[in-house]
């Protein structure tokens, strides 16, 4: 595991303004597939999120997400099957259990729960994931560069 | 990883894929920034580079550069995976020692107007895709040997369908009946739809042929009673109901044809209040007659009721929810034959269901032999009364919109399909789950309708969902050639990209038994404390079970936690060194 | 049998032909794939949803588009028709016409720069003629081999796609070729058509642009399709309020010549309803049926869900009529409640009309050439519903998904494989 | 010249004399010369159709012997008989067995049927026998700002298969008849839907509901006149305009086919019978 503390960089784009970070987790069997699609589909959203695939939704660990925030993402999305549709049978239904406790985590921890955003996407729905990815951006942008506020 | 002999040389390829992604990305500048990254050995853009100029280069620079690790930053991985794959194992190097980056679905063609924006993305995927071959192991590619032998479960029509395409294949069965005789429901029918045969016609036959198969095993008054192992070599031990032995067998791959069982409809219609009160299965089982005798008397039957859905399409009844399927197709053949022997014919029905090929015949014929069909409301049921030896039966039918009333000689109760009594046992034996209906859930519903989640067990029948004979004799040349699809390759590959836990670690909490849809995960009881272990073969690679374990102690293959975090690492918190350019 | 001729030609790349070339090819056997469009996927990819667990029809199919196309043991041949057919069991010579496609298969990459340049657009028969194409095109974007095909037939010969081509790909002077193969046995998995609607002008389809068929629903709710997923009405694509669904056309209906059950038509529909009500669940969403035949397995269930859940309407009554309001194009239907006795005319402002399904045109010919036999409905007809549900009179050939009757996806899985199993016997044992 | 029998059916004489002096004179002016046959009995329909095929089939097979003994194929001007007569030739062709039996019958009277007889509605001669080009050509006296709904009549029309007269689901003859004389034909709800005649018998109250909805929705194109080619659509689209239920708005004249044509083709109306039309057309006839 990493120890490298809050990231000091903060991307800014050309115009020299800040651009929040996102760390999209992708299942492989819907959402990446959708985001495919979306490519596809020529579906035009944010730059912001860097997607990592992942085979299901049920292997991400908690311990991802506060990673990906202690180094500095400003958000971080999950995204996966609908309930039902895994093609694990039951991986995003592990995830979703997962997720309620990992948010209050994070509130605890002094990190507003609008950074992190898990949805269903399936590979049909293109316009789903990247109004998801917008979503998520926007309401990011809206709250800032993430801090440490508990240091 | 680094330090060790394993010391990384990446190769980074970037496709231009013509202008999909070079319209948009600095191509030139995403190859620059690798070509700086640590661990990189090699970086270049190609024009395309899944063509075969481009698999030639991958493979041409691996030599020269002596490469370890590649990536390829082109489209999804979802599309060329296999692709890259095969070219670095044609160079030498194991297939999990390549990664893709998607620039093309995920940044060209979604960012098409912010082209600084997208080469910035670009290049942290690029980044984070290094940091993460370099954490890439070597995955053993594992193959196991498939035992030339299916077992067949069931002895129906679909079990000996099943059993005899195998054989003529060149494969060995073993056939497992749990009663004494071959045949199952079929063999005793005697309105078999839509031929004219008798299921004894259709059945003998086939009972004869594999018998006379010197590569079929039968083994009758038997059940198996025990069932492990993985995909290709399965144990199964097979026990003889009456002498209580038990024998074990070692088989490639199953196919389950345990069929269903006519619903017995008690409760239902005053079922069991009149001898003359019987299910369509109890007159198709009743010894074929010129003349229909009531079973209290033994006088000719001069009015029939047939009733639909008995047990059948019953919203909030658990298990008689569904349609059985075979019903009214069955119900409109037995009427329009019996329409020969009596002078009328009475069907309550709910919908028309004779759906097959042939079936509407059977309904148009029954009705140009006066056979009468009369609607009732779905949620009013016919009233059957017995009084004394005299049945008296009540219902309104709707298209007439009349409360109809009718002394019928014998009332022949269609009832539902059901799952044998002992369903419940075989699904824990292979590990088969259930849908709604009771009836075993395959792989998927559309798309692989033979197949089940456990790898190498296949469904065939009505032991998949009621199914009328035809429907289930395809299935069961289905189900066979999946089996045979196994046994002929001789041997199956199974994903290297299973889970592991490390048996230091484990501290016996269960968590990841709970997790894993599979039951891939077992306790060691031989250990103390007992420990998790991972059937290889059971696996399907999910990685829910590492994400679960509260102790660290599950290896995710190809997925660890190492290899998800330093790329979260990459993008976040590139050092300076491997900020690129620096 | 030569070990030349240990192939089998599968005929037909839906879903049954694709399933049966992959078991063929799965147990070491050599299978060529003949499709006679440009790619393989069949009906199965032109839909939205699938009942009964509204999974999407392209997700779950592409994973098998690429399989096929990836297959060691599978040559996919498209654009490409059976001329004919000489021999028998494990010694067949099929005579093999490709169509031209003015793209070298070798060479294109998908990319499709040559679809933008392209300036001939056409209305794409992938969304029923709703959408557009260009003249070079792919069928969908998951089209597998996902090479680009010239129409030449509407195509001007501008050569600016030409031109554009950075691979060279495009050559549009090709010529169609012959190519004979050596097989062992041959399926056939035709697949089948939807029974022209517009023979029905009471039902209004081809007079009123609100009523539409219900591929063309698919492709309208398809985000993939020509209006992005939103379901609109084709006269003032404002969104409708009100949809009538209607069973039984083109299916049990001796005086049409279609006397059989289309099997599929109820739950597609039902499917299809529930689609329109997430799409608008403010909607009014009504079925008119003969019987709803919810057959398989979970369909039932699904039917019970689309009445109680999402509070889907249904009438037990065969459509009189179909009535349009001159200037508002909105509709009425005159229907029979049969289950009250009553007359009654339902306004909707759109109406889908549920095609039967017939067999794929060309099945005459092709039957002649291997000399198989049809039914009365132009079907293949098979040796034996029990002994041989996938088996036609000439040995070594196989039947299986809807060409020899109308059959759900599963179903036509299934008989996919069933026609493998039986062929690979065939295959092993020499001939018979 | 081309020649015709004129078979009139039991209904046409009695109750629509006019349509059938109108079929005669309109007929002669366009070229067709017609003989009417003798000793002709009723076609059967629906009534003796409904207890026995036989029966029925010999009804018809007699008029079609009749016919094949005068050497000359058969104009039928009701839609009921040229049904009849169509659906019964269709069955003895097919059908060696009923051919037989049939014959047998027509013996006692030494009467054959072979199946060299042709069967025509009025509207096939219309367009097959005649064209519309020549009745355009015919046409001295058009009309002019006439809107006319065409009626075609079930039997007329349908099954198509065994009538062969028009497309049943979208059929054109009187439309393009309409128009070749200078009026406009309108296209109204229901244009194919029974007049709801044949009902009368069984259930008076449905039959006529069924009518006066036609007429609601002609009445609804703005319509000046309804063209008929049936007696009994004519006779029942013309009596649901009186009595009880019957609307009060004004009533919409029935006009035989026949009775368009003659005017603009220069015949007077009282050789056409219109003064003897329930509804009187006047407004139609002065329309030029």
């Amino acid at each position: 595991m990493t120890s490298t503390s809050l990231s000091t960089t903060e991307t800014v784009d050309s115009q020299g303004e800040w651009e929040p970070k996102i760390m999209a987790f992708c299942c492989n069997w819907c959402s990446y597939a959708g985001a495919d699609l979306a490519g596809t589909s020529r579906i035009q959203y944010p730059t912001n999120a860097r997607i990592l695939r992942v085979n299901c939704t049920g292997r991400i660990s908690p311990e991802f997400i506060l990673a990906a925030l202690n180094m500095g993402a400003d958000g971080v999305l999950v995204s996966g099957c609908h309930p039902g549709d895994c093609h694990y049978t039951s991986g995003n239904l592990k995830a979703r259990a997962r997720w309620a406790l990992m948010e209050t985590a994070i509130e605890q921890a002094g990190v507003d729960p609008r950074r992190v955003r898990l949805q269903w996407a399936s590979a049909s729905e293109a316009q789903v994931f990247a109004d998801g990815v917008r979503t998520l951006t926007e309401q990011v942008r809206k709250l800032g560069p993430i801090r440490r506020e508990w240091v | 990883m680094s330090g060790t002999e394993d010391e990384p040389r990446i190769g980074v390829f970037v496709c231009h894929c013509g202008h999909n992604i070079a319209g948009t990305v600095d191509v030139e500048a995403v190859a620059h920034m690798a070509s700086n990254l640590p661990g990189v050995a090699f970086a270049a853009d190609e024009m395309f580079m899944c063509s075969d100029a481009g698999q030639t280069l991958i493979k041409e620079k691996i030599k020269e550069h002596n490469l370890n690790r590649v990536v390829v930053a082109s489209c999804s991985p979802r599309m060329h995976e296999p692709t890259f794959r095969r070219v670095v194992e044609e160079a030498g190097l194991n297939r999990y020692l390549f990664d893709q980056v998607n620039l093309r679905e995920h940044v060209s063609w979604c960012h098409m107007r912010e082209p600084e924006l997208a080469t910035e993305k670009a290049i942290d995927l690029v980044r984070m895709s290094v940091a993460r071959a370099s954490k890439l192991q070597n995955l053993p590619i594992k193959k196991v040997n498939v035992l030339p032998t299916t077992l067949v479960v069931g002895g129906g029509i679909a079990g000996l369908r099943a059993s005899l395409d195998i054989a003529d294949r060149g494969f060995d069965v073993l056939l497992v009946e749990k009663t004494p005789k071959l045949g199952g429901n079929v063999a005793k029918w005697t309105h078999l739809f839509p031929s004219d045969e008798t299921g004894a016609d259709i059945i003998k036959p086939l009972i004869r042929d594999v018998k006379k198969n010197k590569r079929i095993k039968i083994l009758t008054e038997s059940k198996v009673s025990e069932f492990d192992g993985y995909i290709g070599n399965f144990g199964v031990t097979v026990k003889n109901l009456k002498t209580e032995k038990e024998e074990r067998y070692e088989v490639g791959a199953v196919i389950v044809t345990t069929g269903f069982e006519p619903f017995k409809p008690v409760g239902y219609y005053s079922y069991g209040e009149s001898p003359d009160i019987l299910t369509l299965a109890e007159l198709q089982e009743l010894p074929r007659s010129e003349q229909l005798l009531k079973i209290s008397n033994g006088k000719p039957v001069k009015k029939v009721v047939f009733i639909g859905c008995v047990g059948s399409r019953q919203p909030g009844v658990k298990g008689h929810e569904h349609c059985s399927r075979h019903c009214c197709s069955a119900t409109a053949k037995a009427a329009a034959d019996l329409r020969d022997r009596v002078d009328e014919v009475l069907v309550l029905y709910q919908d028309i269901r004779t759906y097959g090929k042939g079936h509407e015949e059977f309904h148009r014929m029954a009705r140009q032999k006066h056979v009468i069909y009369s609607k009732f409301p779905q949620n009013e049921y016919p009233d059957v009364i017995v009084k004394k030896s005299k049945i008296t039966i009540k219902w309104r039918d709707v298209l007439a919109d009349e409360d109809l009333e009718f002394e019928p000689d014998m009332v022949v109760l269609a009832s539902a399909m059901i799952p044998p009594e002992d369903v419940e046992e075989t699904s824990h034996l292979f590990s088969l789950t259930r849908s709604g209906d009771g009836f075993f859930n395959p792989e998927h519903i559309k798309l692989a309708p033979l197949t089940t989640h456990t790898a190498g067990v296949m469904i065939a029948g009505a032991a998949q969902a009621a199914k009328n004979a035809s429907e289930s004799v395809i299935d069961a040349s289905g189900a066979a050639a999946k089996a045979v699809g196994l046994m002929a390759q001789g041997e199956v590959e199974i994903e290297s990209t299973v889970s592991h836990v490390i048996p230091e670690l484990c501290s016996s909490c269960h968590t990841c038994l709970t997790a894993c849809a599979y039951n891939a995960i077992s306790m060691d009881e031989t250990k103390d404390p007992p420990i998790a272990v991972v059937t290889e073969a059971k696996c399907h690679g999910c990685g829910t079970c590492a994400a679960a374990c509260p102790s660290s102690a599950i290896v995710m293959y190809h997925s660890t936690d190492d290899q998800i975090l330093t790329m979260v690492e990459a993008f976040l918190c590139p050092s300076p060194s491997i900020q690129g350019g620096g | 049998m030569s070990k030349e001729t240990a192939r089998a030609l599968v005929v037909g790349g839906g879903v049954a032909g694709m399933q049966a070339a992959l078991d063929i090819a799965n147990q070491g056997f050599k299978v060529y794939l003949v499709e006679r469009s440009p790619s393989i996927g069949g009906r199965m990819a032109m839909l939205d949803k699938t009942f009964p667990t509204l999974d999407c029809s392209a997700c779950i199919l592409t994973p098998k588009l690429s399989e096929i196309a990836r297959h060691p043991n599978i040559r996919l041949m498209t654009c490409a028709e059976v001329g004919s057919v000489t021999g028998s069991a494990g010694n067949f010579r099929v005579k093999l016409r490709r169509k031209a496609r003015f793209v070298r298969e070798n060479l294109c990459s998908g990319c499709g720069a040559c679809s933008a340049e392209c300036p001939v657009e056409v209305a794409n028969e992938f969304d029923q003629g709703l959408g557009f194409r260009k003249a070079i095109y792919t069928p969908f974007p998951q089209a597998t081999p996902n090479v680009y095909t010239v129409d030449k037939e509407n195509c001007i010969d501008c050569s600016r796609c030409v031109k554009v081509c950075e691979r060279n790909a495009i050559d549009l002077e090709m010529k169609d070729s012959f190519v004979n193969l050596d097989v062992g046995t041959i399926i056939i998995a035709t697949g089948f058509e939807l029974f022209d609607v517009s023979r029905y002008p009471r039902l209004g389809y081809g007079q009123y642009p609100n009523v539409i068929h219900a591929m063309e629903f698919e492709r309208l709710i398809n985000a993939a399709g020509p209006t992005h997923g939103h379901l609109i009405r084709l006269s003032d694509g404002k969104k409708p309020k009100s949809i009538g669904f209607i069973q039984c056309v083109g299916a049990r209906d001796v005086q049409k010549g279609v006397p059989y059950c289309s099997r599929v038509c109820c739950m597609y529909s039902i499917k299809n309803a529930v689609m329109a009500l997430e799409h608008n669940p403010e909607a009014e969403v009504w079925v008119y049926y003969a019987d709803i035949r919810a057959f398989g397995k979970g369909f039932e269930e699904f039917y019970e869900m689309a009445k109680s859940r999402f509070g889907v309407r249904f009438v037990r009554g065969r459509v009189a009529e179909v009535m349009e309001g001159k200037s508002s194009h909105d509709l009425v239907v005159k229907v029979e409640d049969t289950a009250t006795s009553k007359l009654r005319l339902i306004e909707h402002d759109l109406v889908v009309i549920s095609p039967g399904v017939i067999p794929s045109s060309g099945m005459d010919t092709m039957a002649k050439k291997i000399g198989i036999d049809q039914t009365n409905d132009g079907y293949i007809e098979i040796s034996h519903t029990f002994f041989g549900p996938t088996i036609t009179k000439i040995p070594g050939v196989f039947v299986c998904g809807c060409a020899d009757g109308p059959k759900d996806i599963p179903d036509s899985v299934s008989a996919g494989s069933a026609a493998a199993m039986k062929a690979t016997i065939i295959l092993s044992s020499g001939g018979t | 010249m081309k020649e015709f029998v004129l078979y009139t059916g039991c209904t046409t004489p009695v109750r629509l004399p006019a349509y059938e002096r109108a079929v005669h004179v309109v007929l002669e002016k366009l070229g067709i010369k017609l003989t009417t046959m003798k000793d002709a009995n009723c076609c059967g329909a629906q009534y003796i159709e409904s207890v026995s095929h036989t029966a029925f089939s010999a009804m018809c097979g007699r008029i079609l012997a009749l016919a094949e003994s005068m050497d000359l194929d058969i104009l039928a001007i009701c839609g009921a008989c040229s049904g009849s007569l169509k659906h019964v030739k269709h069955d003895l062709d097919s059908n060696e067995e009923l051919r037989n039996e049939v014959n047998d019958i027509l013996e006692e009277e030494g009467l054959k049927y072979t199946g060299t007889v042709q069967v025509k509605h009025l509207l096939q001669v219309f367009r097959e026998d005649i064209g519309y080009d020549a009745i355009k050509s015919a046409v001295v006296n058009p009309y002019k700002d006439l809107r006319l709904a065409a009626h075609y009549g079930c039997h007329v029309t349908r099954p198509e298969e065994i009538v062969q007269v028009d497309d049943a689901e979208n059929p054109t003859i009187i439309d393009r008849i309409i128009e070749a004389v200078g009026g406009t034909p309108v296209d109204y709800t229901g244009k194919t839907r029974c007049c709801g005649g044949p009902l009368l018998a069984m259930d008076d109250e449905v039959g006529n509901a069924i009518g006066r909805d036609k007429i609601e929705n002609i009445r609804a194109e703005n319509a000046d006149g309804i063209v008929t080619a049936c007696v009994f659509c004519d006779i029942q689209l013309t009596q649901v305009q009186f009595g009880e239920g019957a609307s009060d708005k004004p009533k919409i004249p029935c006009m035989t086919l026949p009775q368009l044509l003659g005017p603009a083709i220069g015949i007077d109306s009282e050789s056409l019978g219109i003064q003897l039309n329930k509804i009187s057309p006047q407004a139609i006839l002065e329309a030029h």
